[in-house]
């Protein structure tokens, strides 16, 4: 178990109050608990305020385009398969603009941990509707509001069979912790939406909204119920399950790739024999 | 045009076997120690229409297709038809009897008799061998070759009866075609096409990752790295979309692994925003573009060379970049090993140029020097002080120390936005200028390393054909029959359109009574780029751009007019 | 420079308000009947850094900001800190007692006494009111305004206690600073931004449909637009990504709706690939790009000009576009309405760059002249002979009559593939060539219609300053600087930088005994993109690329070295 | 009742035996029974061989981008009400290059009906694994077979409550023009995925093998059961049920747009008292 100091302590471009702040905590307490160093931790980001995460944690850190961490975060642990590689994007980098992605990265169940600050709206840019946005959502560029229904990520992922499946929630810090270290200590796929107020552009879904509807889930939940799973991963209305929702057993994508059996690829030589037997079937 | 060349034409639906008969035809020539080129012309569909496969074959080497047919394999009517006014004098046609093939030229072989009606293919091989005066051995050998990957011995044994069945046939009832003059020294070349050569050069330069979305006419690249990744410890995914092909690419190289994608003008336009984030986070990336003609779908399964001021300012905002673009087979090898390791050298986007053309253009290529190949090591592998470690440290270069994730204690911070030395976001301006100052500076080291344009020829020519990339060997031909004609002509074939140094070939342009260019597009992009560049206007622009590859006589007529 | 101009610059965190104290500001400062320039420069967050809005005003028009600050409202001390070194003779800064605020020029406020701590926005206002030399009432009913949408009678009253308080407190303790002039003879005239007037002038051109994904600078163009869409008939839709943005409105502008997407950069890049199906598909397309500093996310929130090559040759393969430049927010409105026009007229897609500065830069602007827009009309409605209509039907001035789906018996056929006159795939290399040829002759209308250079000053100039899109202004105030020094200066101003006609600004070009070239970018890409349409390399450059706005004092400085 | 001849015939570029060319002839019956003029037609392709579908038909078409078939539907069909906008693509060009619009699409339950010609290959491009690929599907490409999950198209459909769900197959050509003919006849987004055996690059997944697992939904499967739904959408093994899997009662995404209710936009001229009353807004 490492200090969480270990990572550092940085001035952030957050908004007092905003839902990132304790996010941000929770991360710290789940990598210290996984003795994750710096040095073998890799932090993937998007662009949004929750992208903004991996410029405060002391890592190796990839911060990328809008939509597309997920695609750079595959590629680096497809790369090296030494890093722990976290993804940190929002609600509309995730599942807006990278919504493709999204999808690959489920049916890959490629070894990420890939959490989603989920505060419904487009904060970095101003109050738009995000696709978690519920339908009525007013912003001023939704003056009508949404018309859309919202994206149900966790349902998707569940019917994709990822290897874990969890709803967290800023306003409680130590469960979400929790539920971070248990998505940083599976192989495969960890998804964890995270309940993320934005004080700043979301009136509706605020601390206060999600605290009332929020409940644990307990021992009752079986998460390897594909059933009870694909069933708690769509409640989010009067009540909103918050834990681990469901557990698959699907391989990691990386453990398919011989060459990842031999470490990192900027370890490996270019096998001159082998190259020399390639060519050879050209004459 | 040289007398010894002969134009064989295979052509039929697609689906009928015409690739088949192509590549072991090609093969069994490069191995009986010919020179070939070979022009693939195919429709955008599985199965029907009308394809063709033209191998032109010389005991000399040469550079480039031609036009006309010498031997016509036809497997349907509509080959005849299609062909008919293409055919050279003394040219024949092989053709089955049910075919109706009006022509003198035509020789009418009973396919269905000698092979219950399979084997059409092998017949129509055996035919064409015994006609060329190959030796039934070799043909023998390049058909199972080629079969046998995927087919029972029982089969295999039909196919070479037919074969040889045809080949006797052949023999005996000879049709009155001359045998090919035989090979100058046989020795021992390789059957590639451009992209697979683009692909190996790659891979002998330490390719480690490849992502790709399929597009024609890039695929078999991404398909050759696939074929040999095991071998090699390759990494290949086939991504979702282009998007996410050069991202993963991109999150492959800041980890260490020399990183390539495949993509054609469509997928790459997708790419664009990716080519910016190289081109900020500093990350090597290797990006083989090759062309079909556009816009949008355009002709997929053509040619053309479009997209040359696309790649040279795809995505926003300002960074260095390299593009090379190959004149030949073997220089598809080579430039994909030197743009790989110029990608690291810079630390950014370097592009490979090519297109369909000569994607699919198989030629006989002497073995590669292996030696000669500079192999990519990624990053920096001792950094001094790891604690006080700055991924983007100023330097006058342009090139800040690059560190690997995990490799070392120095961690590496990379960011899409404009950062501190340490791979923070910041919003200073002093910051912002130091830093893009240093990015553009990485222009310096590419102006540094930029390959002369190859010229060849009188330095004051009547007249000087320019080129780029794929059309070398087409240029080189006109210019030889212009040369036999009496004419003093020079060629120049730009292999690195971007950077350009003007002190590399502006004397000569200046040298050149006359100066044309030749592109495969209908605007004459590289000629605008030299001129952007150089302020020199070529006055005189040969395009093409109905999708059909260049050729000389296609010069020569245009020259002409 | 102008002696009668005034710089007022307020400072202080994201959302701390000071958007809201320049708004209401301006606003009056326009009814006023004063001409103001402003100059937003914010930070990419919501809460805290430090941002700062400035308001050039003066009673003459004035079109660029400066350097130097007479009037600071300081909200933290970190904006006392930093804008410190920028006062100018006489200027004044107002500051809450709580602020340390060392110089004599100081006026403290104590704001919390004045308001409970709470309407400090008011507070403000009022004092800089006052020292202006505003008219109470006005002041008065600009916040009223603003606010007035969102607040309570009650908090509105509380902020105008607070407002007339501060302004009561202000002219008797007057801190000896001289009130603007009074403005010549005022006139009703509209505050608009950039991106308002380009929003506005589409709308007035007959915009129907945009579609768009957020990005800044970009987004308030799609805002305003969704501001008055009901009011106005428009369909906006935010798409779920800019791909599918530039698709819809494609599909849209099939459907007969013209048609506008809007991004900047980034956004930008991931629809090259639309913007090749426009060329192709032949379908109309306005495409509003707003730059901001690059590469990739590069700052997300200031001010560049270094898309202008990536806009030109976005897209694979070749096909005719233009693209307009406005340089003021004037020309925002009436570029953006013939944009509009010109993509319906020409069948493709047509560009309006703009950027950060311009699009929040706010200006006393005239009424505009609606009966001299010219309304778009989609397609061709009466289609002779609809049975046999042909969209892509060959036609020498590349214009094939255009029906729209589902308005007459016509059936329209768009293709992404090459097509006959039909719309119907072929791989024809004659049908290629033919409409290949056809689209490109579109060239030639774009031509004609090109908006020539504004030049100003003499013929023969010692000095011509040219410079493209949203540096007008700057330029402009440049040369009135070095006139006044008595130094022969003209300029020149691109508001259509693509295509070009040599004809319209060559023989200037060639008058000036030293020509300079001003970009918002590191390379010089106008100058370049001249260079390879002309021949005539401009040999000097003044290139800011730190994110910031342009300003004379800048361009001054750079020619002074 | 139109006639079939209506729409013409075509010679095509599919091979021959693929399952294209039964589905479009059951697409014919379909428009024609519900009565729908070419002129008030229009149909949306991506590209793909599936995509080529628009060629073959006398309607108006717009015949965009690999992936972005929906997209440019919905454009069109937000500016003009009128059109009866049908989209035919590929499982790769909605799935994979497209998913993220096929995502926002159902989302939006925009009125379009959605064909897709799932052959679980990638059939222009020669055979790569596309998103509906079985896991181990092996290609050239896929040498070792595919490691991702496949994508689950219906399952996501249903989830986000879509007007109508169904699954048909072209070895069934008149049950198919039946499910047409009922996805037609709905408003807002209606899905039919379409078992469409790829004969060149296919050899899994052919008409035998669809044929031995198919079967048809009968009464006892009521479509706006949302739980039975999305267990039926989920099915695809050795049983994979054919017919109307979902209905929904969303409204479609268009009648939320008033401009709309005035029929073409292109019909619509600018209020220029409006726009003087929008401008006044600025002094
Ligand atoms: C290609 C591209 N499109 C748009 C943007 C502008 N943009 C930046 S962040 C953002 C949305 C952020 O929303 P979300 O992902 O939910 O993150 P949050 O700020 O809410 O944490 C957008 C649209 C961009 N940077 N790049
Ligand atoms: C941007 C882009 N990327 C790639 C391609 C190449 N491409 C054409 S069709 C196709 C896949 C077709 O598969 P599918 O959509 O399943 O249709 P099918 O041919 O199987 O009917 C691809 C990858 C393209 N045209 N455009
Ligand atoms: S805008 Fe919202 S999400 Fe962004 S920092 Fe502020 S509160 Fe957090
Ligand atoms: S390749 Fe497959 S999908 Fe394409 S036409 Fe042939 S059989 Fe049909
Ligand atoms: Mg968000
Ligand atoms: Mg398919």
């Amino acid at each position: 178990m490492l200090d969480i100091a270990t990572y550092g302590e940085f001035e952030t471009a957050w908004c007092p109050g905003c839902g990132n702040h304790n996010l941000l905590k929770a991360m710290k307490k789940a990598l210290a608990a996984r003795d994750l160093a710096p040095k073998d931790l890799l932090l993937v980001g998007g662009i949004g305020q929750a992208a903004k995460t991996p410029q405060y944690l002391k890592a190796n850190a990839f911060c990328g385009l809008h939509g597309r961490s997920l695609p750079a975060a595959t590629g680096a642990r497809l790369a090296n398969p030494r890093l722990k590689v976290v993804v940190n994007s929002g609600d509309g980098c995730h599942y807006g603009e990278g919504g493709n992605h999204f999808l690959a990265a489920l049916r890959r169940n490629i070894d990420l941990t890939v959490i989603v600050h989920d505060n419904q709206v487009y904060g970095l840019t101003k109050g738009q509707a995000s696709p978690t946005s519920l339908e009525g959502f007013v912003t001023k560029t939704q003056p009508e509001g949404v018309w859309a229904a919202p994206f149900q990520p966790l349902a998707v992922a569940v019917l994709h069979r990822v290897s874990l499946v969890a709803r967290g929630f800023t306003g409680e810090p130590d469960h979400l912790a929790g539920l971070l270290e248990q998505a940083l200590a599976v192989e495969g796929l960890a998804l964890v939406d995270v309940l993320q107020p934005c004080v700043s552009f979301n009136k509706i879904n605020t601390f206060k909204w999600y605290q009332e509807r929020v409940y644990h889930l307990d021992a009752g939940h079986d998460p390897t119920d594909f059933a009870a799973a694909l069933a708690k991963a769509q409640e989010f209305g009067q009540r909103i399950p918050l834990g681990v929702i469901w557990r698959g057993d699907r391989a990691p994508y990386s453990s398919h790739f011989p060459p990842l059996a031999a470490g990192p690829l900027y370890d490996q030589e270019v096998d001159r024999a082998a190259l020399e037997h390639v060519l050879e079937k050209y004459f | 045009m040289a007398k010894e060349a002969l134009n064989i034409l295979i052509g039929g639906e697609a689906g009928q076997g015409l690739v088949t008969i192509g590549q072991v035809l090609a093969k069994v020539l490069v191995r009986a120690g010919y020179f070939i080129v070979v022009t693939q012309d195919y429709m955008s569909r599985v199965r029907g229409g009308h394809n063709t496969y033209a191998i032109r074959v010389c005991p000399q080497p040469i550079h480039s297709p031609r036009e006309g047919v010498d031997l016509l394999i036809a497997l349907d009517q509509e080959t005849l038809e299609l062909h008919r006014g293409e055919l050279n004098p003394g040219a024949r046609a092989i053709a089955d009897t049910g075919l109706t093939c009006a022509e003198a030229a035509c020789y009418n072989v009973d396919f269905n008799a000698m092979t219950e009606g399979r084997y059409v293919n092998s017949v129509a091989l055996g035919v064409a061998g015994a006609l060329l005066g190959l030796d039934l051995e070799l043909v023998d050998a390049g058909l199972k070759e080629y079969l046998g990957k995927k087919k029972p011995q029982e089969i295999l044994d039909k196919n070479r009866a037919a074969l040889e069945a045809a080949y006797a046939h052949a023999r005996q009832n000879h049709p009155g075609f001359a045998p090919l003059p035989p090979p100058a020294a046989p020795r021992r070349r390789m059957l590639l096409n451009g992209n697979e050569a683009l692909a190996l050069g790659a891979l002998a330069a330490g390719l480690k990752f490849l992502a790709f979305y399929p597009m024609t006419p890039s695929t078999s690249i991404a398909q050759t790295v696939i074929n040999h990744a095991r071998d090699l410890g390759v990494v290949v995914e086939q991504a979702e979309d282009e998007i996410a092909a050069v991202n993963m690419a991109l999150g492959a190289s800041f980890a260490g692994a020399p990183a390539m994608i495949t993509t054609s003008g469509g997928g790459f336009a997708l790419m664009a925003e990716g080519v910016s984030l190289a081109g900020i986070s500093e990350t090597p990336l290797l990006l083989a573009v090759v062309q079909r003609p556009g816009p949008a779908t355009g002709l997929p399964t053509r040619t053309e060379q479009a997209d040359l001021e696309f790649v040279l300012h795809a995505g926003h905002g300002e960074f260095p970049r390299a593009i090379l673009a190959p004149g030949s087979v073997e220089e598809c090898f080579h430039l994909a090993a030197r743009a790989l390791a110029l990608a690291e050298a810079s630390q950014g986007p370097v592009f490979i140029l090519s297109d369909q053309y000569l994607a699919d253009s198989y030629r006989a290529v002497e073995p590669f020097d292996l030696a000669a190949v500079e192999v990519v090591r990624a990053g920096e592998r001792a950094i001094a002080d790891p604690e006080n470690y700055l991924r983007y440290a100023l330097a006058a270069d342009g090139l800040s120390p690059r560190a690997l994730p995990g490799q070392s204690a120095a961690l590496v911070k990379a960011d899409s936005d404009e950062h501190t030395p340490a791979g923070v976001i910041t919003e200073a301006a002093a910051v912002r200028l130091a830093q893009q100052t240093k990015r553009l500076a990485k222009y310096g080291l590419l102006l540094e390393r930029t390959l002369a344009p190859v010229f060849s020829g009188p330095e004051h020519p009547d007249l000087l054909l320019l080129g780029w990339g794929t059309s070398q060997g087409v240029v080189a031909e006109a210019a030889a029959e212009l040369r036999a004609r009496g004419r003093q002509v020079a060629t120049g074939h730009f292999r690195q359109p971007w950077p350009l140094k003007a002190e590399q070939f502006l004397p000569r342009l200046r040298a050149a009574r006359q100066v044309v260019m030749v592109e495969s597009n209908a605007t004459g992009q590289m000629a605008r780029l030299i001129r952007r560049e150089t302020g020199f206007e070529i006055p005189r622009l040969v395009l093409r751009y109905d999708g059909r590859p260049l050729t000389p006589e296609y010069i020569l007529r245009a020259l002409a007019d």
